[in-house]
């Protein structure tokens, strides 16, 4: 069973698709797998992320469990 | 005393924010005030008017993260009622984004709840928006204005 | 820019509050917020119950007083439109007195033009206002409260 | 022609009418001719004058002249 990554906003677009299916394990590892210039927009100290609907801090060590949901969320623009 | 109702929804399509409020005010009639915030696309003219709007939004955090702030602004002011209705996908000039209305005894609680919800629901909300204007689609940052509006809270 | 449109009416009749604001946001589509107030008899049990709500203007007063509100709120904050209807003559449960709506390009001034329109149609305009309960009619005293929200202007 | 007295909110019930026709002439010698019990309300502190819709500062001496309306106004209370 894989994991999920989910792209908001501006982010969706450049990864070209909303979601990814990606092989769980340590976050590092999961990022290295993808495009570099979409790694890099994902590791953007705006862009804050959240597991399975609950935001994170950002000092955690992420490691994806099969299953699991982490969505990279850059700034809200408003309503 | 009964309990507050509230009533919060993130809708896909369109909606009348006349026949919503129509609704919420026969709902309320204990209540001595009702303010409203709606919040439309505007129409305007010119090279740089928006011909379509589009917000996206996060299944997973975008209605329970409403639904937060419903449950913060009724604890915060002396509510009868309190409606948050806010729509996602692609809008066009005159389409309804936002409606607010909070029902009161007391008219500066319903002014002030609306309020605090609005600044709320616009600068924390998980929503992101782009705008289609004659030089296409552009991804629209947060505005500093937004954040001064929250810390008057 | 377009001169700015104000609408205040006085009416002897009841109206329709969510007539009258679709009319309001449909005149408003450069508008990107509307912030409405509607206040109304309010319906409650009780041996304390208001039966019925009578509103005595002057007519000498009452009307170009609330013209001159507008204005003075129309100069205060930048609003595309602004709309202030009050009724006078005797009203029962769930009847609206007043609507006051403001359409502006930012939220903010749309949410103070209607708080402070509203405050002072509460605290200084023309109206002498009398209540039927189970013991019968009685005068209406100013409130404190009335005179401590002026005074946030 | 006369001048008229116009009587707001409880004041017209204390009057038992909305207005009164009175002769011109200075305010003291209209209200000497009414009821006393009605003279002393409309004399109340918190009563306000205005003559033909203007509102007076309470310092005036006023003189009614045949055509105009002189109003009793008591705290507003509120929409």
């Amino acid at each position: 069973m894989t994991a999920r990554l989910v792209f908001l906003g501006r982010l969706e677009d450049i990864a070209g698709a909303a979601e990814l299916a990606v092989a769980p394990g340590p976050l590092e590892k999961v990022l290295a797998a993808l495009d570099p210039a979409l790694a890099v927009e994902l590791l953007g100290e705006r862009v804050r992320m959240a597991l399975n609907g609950a935001l994170l801090g950002g000092n955690e060590a992420v490691v994806l469990a099969p299953g699991d949901e982490l969505a990279f969320l850059p700034p809200v623009s408003g309503g | 005393m009964a309990p507050i109702t509230s009533d919060v929804r993130l809708l896909g399509e369109g909606f009348s924010p006349t026949d919503q409020l129509a609704t919420f005010n026969a709902a309320h009639p204990e209540a001595g005030g009702i303010v409203s915030f709606l919040g439309q696309v505007r129409s305007e003219g010119g090279a740089q008017a928006v011909e379509a709007l589009e917000l996206r939004h996060y299944a997973a955090m975008t209605l329970p993260g409403m639904e937060a702030l419903a449950a913060a602004t009724k604890a915060r002011w002396v509510l009868d009622g309190l409606l948050i209705i806010h729509r996602y996908g692609v809008m066009h000039p005159g389409d309804p984004i936002v409606l607010v209305a909070a029902a009161a005894r007391h008219r500066r609680d319903a002014f002030a709840a609306a309020d605090f919800a609005m600044d709320h629901l616009k600068s924390q909300s998980w929503f992101w928006k782009r705008e289609k204007t004659a030089a296409g689609w552009r991804w629209i940052e947060p505005r500093a204005d937004d954040h001064r509006d929250l810390a008057r809270w």
